[in-house]
């Protein structure tokens, strides 16, 4: 048993938190924050405070980077030293480098790069102040960034995880139950067509209890969506 | 690890695929040949050297002693790495590790990690002071596909192979051995990708190469899944993942057997 | 750091600047609308927000134990970064700190350093053994100039906010507080940018791409010079640096009010 | 109080190396010291020994610092690992990088690099033996390899700290001083207009100490052109 | 005394290993064990697994270590964390730079490397097991590599060391010989010339005894020599 | 370290060696002109000076007190670093050391250490605990070929330069001595280029950019061999080498002489 582990995570069917076990953490989204990015966009997810910003399309360096037939998305998932409890030291760990590589992956389905041949698209997600779930929170505002840049997709991509504690499904883990907890199942998704774009899972799960909690986390996508929708509008005007 | 294809090759696997053949002429859920052989290194504490198809990754195990980490006074660590070295593929390149270097490394640690196949407790020698440290490192050197099962299954064959140290008057006696690294679980991976509408296990390199999207399913030998994860620039169906999931059990079930 | 510009806006702007007027319709000597929010990453030890016009700062501060220099066993240890992340402009690239943000963190390190600002000798725990380390990080997350100014504010701000976490039985416990960090001064810097024959406060990006000659002056709440900075490929005449030292008071003076 | 401060540091008017307290530190120049440089330089100051080279107009590697209208001047402040007590590890540190820059910006304001647009000019200073005033050294020596290396220049740039130690300005800190004062104050300037290249401060000055520590270091410029002046004179014969 | 040391190395006339003063230990050398490298071979000699892998002629990446002339031979010696009893650390430390040095110019008198002027040649030898000789090992097994990837040679090169240890001159030094004996004199040669291509010495040889060991040496490559060419035979069929 | 040199040139120092002359008009067997200056860096514990023609290489030796190797707990340590730094030649990079500059800090490290030249037993504090570990840097000024042979005279001759700091209450107090390094031998090392037909001691860079082989040979003052190292992408007969091994030890005699 790690040092910290509390002895119970769910009491009265309410989470340390004092969530309900398929209740999302508070989440507000603000598009458009920063005025040298092309596209930017902040989030606050319970604890987390996210700002993803967008560059692009522009000239790729390295040059052999570059494709003929379309942009190429990068994507740059960095914490900031105070972003958690012991200090991060600056610069890209192994667990940013995975980040990165799955966050691209779980929006790479959506942008149209092949309209932008030869350019590069740049998405930089800084996490301010984590509390479990900030890859989750670092593509729901990555994809909020790119719409603020006009580039175009073919959706958003909300993200959201489920897990399990104290053998219960719950949505969306807070810092405790990620540390100490059983599973933690991260999954983003294309609304319109419920595919799915980004799905990790660390812990233990049996078969139907995977089942209970892939669902869950989609519904979640959806939920986020709603106020990835709702960011855009108060921006923009109108609907996506 | 992005190998330059032409559109004609991309088509014609793609192609292949849709009538329900692979381009070597495999089954969709089969595995190309395996082999493994233990203990062939005499330096490392355990070693494994897993060929799959023409895919060959060596392992080793090589055990230090040092400090727990605070949060886990009492527990020993592991530590997992994974070289893309370039003597294995042409694309690979010198340096620091790659993005997917690290993906393969990551991916394999958490599934021995979280099926708890090594029993971590058991490699305390002194609380808050002295605990096993455990290098596992993941020596690609032929590259043709699946790094994620094929590391996975030299890491446990490995393991299993781990003979611990002898530990005395605070000194590593590495010639003199005490018994097996304390392993309790053989979890498995399971890599499928999907090109056009087609999903197939164990993609050698040219399915990797014009894959549309990859799922590795990790699971102990109770089936409990213990590690997921999806790569490539496509997406699965919800359906497709919940039946993946359950065919994965069974593949892992066969891997296991050869070990 | 380095924008392209076009020749037309250098010229544009060095003419306004002839005139007396500056690009944003500022006075010479008269800042941007600054915002300051203090306490917002509550995973830090202190923090703060800075707005200085569209330029955005924000200083976070992490406390450990360590062990002290040898040169000063009884002194707490105060270590200044500055990271300009690639979110903040497009020019600004990944790797290792540039020169530029290198400098920024140097001088704002050192006008906090000079001033006493921080009171050293109350950060020891153990003569020789044990003293409190402070990590002030500076992360740029929006670049419209000036990084000197509002990183320094940011920088005090975090430091006047920063709570000392308990420290017991060689565990630092962070969710238990003991009191302030003690801060005894409140050093500002005021940073002018020579262009053509005028010298302006406060330049923004597009004056900052222009500049002929930079001079950051810091000072303590007595008014006295604790650092200096000369930039710019440029020069300045012996007069209008004395007459900026003067000048910089002042407005050090406004910009501490703000706290 | 650090460890190692000695009580006072000016006794009977003289400075703890027997100097009065606008006395420079006896300073040697030589110009043209090294076979393989475009030109060089070599100064003893005080305990400094500091080596500078000079290579260019040449061209620029890597490709995008290339500049289409002047030639980039750059500029490489590195210490031996045996010229302080505590042996400095090989490399570049965050101090010898800000060294580095303001080295440029001290000798930017005189070198006419528009005469050779896409090039590279290079300085390189070694600091062998350091006794404080490095950057100074430096500067001083950076100038005359420059001179050697025959780069048009509007000005020869001498540069030179002044200080303040038991609260009295005093010109030139050697070693103790610096480590143990209470502001130093280093400065570059074009001898003919009096214009300053180079400024730093830390320590602490009222606005009368600043003018009076700016105005004797600027009086230390004026004696160090001299020197510079002498060594090449030296080398070439005839004023510069 | 190093910690470890035995007190006599040869006993009875025979080593610590049973070998005699003049016997290489057991060699098998196996081409063409790689799919994706355009040659390779694999070695076991003693207690060292060695695999070297070749690649090319083809193109030069960075474009700057391009030759008109020839193709550029580049060589990258390592050992895989776990082929030693005290974990490597992965990456290039010294030692294994100055070995990638040496075996590159071990190789490069034989490599017609005019023949493909403006590409690579890259070897790697990647160290599986180390029993002291690697580097012997190395080169041996690249030259096989090469051959196995059809790159035209003037010959092969084998290579091999010979020692001091009790005073006695040895043949092919295994890792306790190695650490606690008192000469190493790794040869590498063109065998129908007699020429050296590869020749380091650490330890301390009278003049005779220096001449003793190389000659030894130079024996132990012939040795060599007739299992490179036994691979290849295995391999192809026909004498090289 | 690889100057770019023309045909012409190379075929015109390969034609003057095969009528027997160099083109600096040196016999073969020669070496140039050879300055030694110790003791000129204050702040090193031991320095010199050489100059070799116009090769100029600055050495310094700095003593710490560290722990042993585990290997070795009763000896000393030295380390010894080379670095080839952009001031000395058009040629040499910024960044980590060149395998170049590793190379000639591993074969001089070499000889130091297979000679004995350093009594590394006497440099123990306490057993297991504390031993003087000793950083012989060298820095190259000027670059005009032959770094083998000059940077090992002035790496003995700063070693011979040495003084022992005091250590005391688990302090090095650097401004007090307690004698010598114990230097108990003075290898040297002497390097020979083969350029066509011919071969030749001491080359100066025009030779080095046109050298088919090389060859360096270290010898004690006893004239045993202790370390050698060929270079280049040309070969040596077995005659060559024999007879330069003789002829290495007449040349290191005239070296040892200079100290």
């Amino acid at each position: 048993m790690k040092v910290g582990q509390p002895e119970k995570f769910i009491i009265d069917g309410k989470r340390l938190d004092g969530r309900a076990v398929d209740e999302l953490r508070p989440l507000k989204i603000k598009a458009g924050v920063l005025k040298r990015a092309d596209g930017s966009a902040y989030l606050e997810w319970g604890g987390n405070k996210v700002i993803a910003a967008c560059y692009g399309p522009r000239e790729v360096h390295p040059k052999h980077m570059m494709r003929p037939d379309r942009a190429v998305l990068r994507t740059y998932y960095n914490m900031a030293p105070f972003s958690v409890i012991d200090r991060k030291r600056p610069g890209p760990d192994r667990r940013s480098q995975e980040i990165s590589l799955v966050t691209r992956q779980a929006l790479e389905p959506v942008v149209l790069t092949n309209l932008y041949p030869r350019t590069a698209i740049d998405i930089f997600i800084e996490i301010l102040q984590a509390q479990a779930g900030t890859r989750c929170t670092g593509i729901t505002a990555a994809s909020v960034a790119l719409a603020d840049a006009g580039i175009p997709m073919k959706s958003l991509v909300p993200a959201c995880a489920a897990g399990k504690v104290d053998g219960e499904i719950v949505l969306d883990l807070f810092d405790i139950e990620d540390n100490f907890g059983s599973a933690d199942l991260p999954v983003a998704i294309i609304p319109k067509t419920g595919e799915v774009t980004l799905l990790q899972m660390d812990g233990n799960l049996k078969g139907d209890e995977f089942e209970r909690a892939f669902k869950l986390a989609v519904e979640g996508c959806y939920q986020v969506y709603e106020k990835q929708k709702e960011a855009l509008i108060e921006k923009y005007g109108g609907g996506d | 690890m992005e190998d330059i294809i032409s559109e004609v090759e991309r088509d014609y696997i793609a192609s292949l695929i849709a009538e329900g053949k692979r381009i070597d002429g495999r089954g969709f859920d089969e595995y190309r040949p395996i082999e493994i052989e233990t203990g062939i290194y005499q330096k490392a504490d355990g070693s494994a050297k897993v060929t799959m198809g023409n895919t060959l990754v060596a392992a080793g195990v090589k055990l230090i002693v040092g400090e727990p980490y605070s949060d886990t006074p009492s527990s020993g660590v592991l530590t997992t790495s994974a070289e893309l070295i370039p003597l294995a593929a042409p694309t690979f390149e010198k340096g620091p590790p790659s993005q997917e270097a690290i993906e393969v490394a990551r991916v394999i640690d958490r599934v021995i990690r979280e099926s708890g196949a090594v029993d971590f407790d058991a490699l305390c020698i002194t609380e808050k002071e002295a605990v096993w440290i455990a290098f596992l490192d993941l020596h690609i050197l032929d590259y043709d596909g699946n790094l994620f099962d094929c590391g996975t299954l030299a890491a446990i064959a490995a393991l299993l192979n781990t003979q611990m140290p002898k530990y005395e008057d605070e000194m590593v006696i590495y010639e003199e051995k005490t018994g097996p690294l304390p392993v309790r679980d053989k979890p498995m991976e399971t890599t499928f990708v999907k090109i056009g509408k087609g999903i197939v296990l164990d993609p050698n390199l040219n399915e990797e190469q014009v894959l549309d999207a990859r799922l590795t399913i990790g699971t102990n030998q109770d089936g409990d899944i213990c590690a997921m994860q999806k790569g490539g620039p496509g997406t699965f169906t919800q359906e497709e993942i919940l039946e993946l999931v359950n065919k994965s059990k069974e593949k892992a079930k066969e891997l296991r057997k050869l070990l």
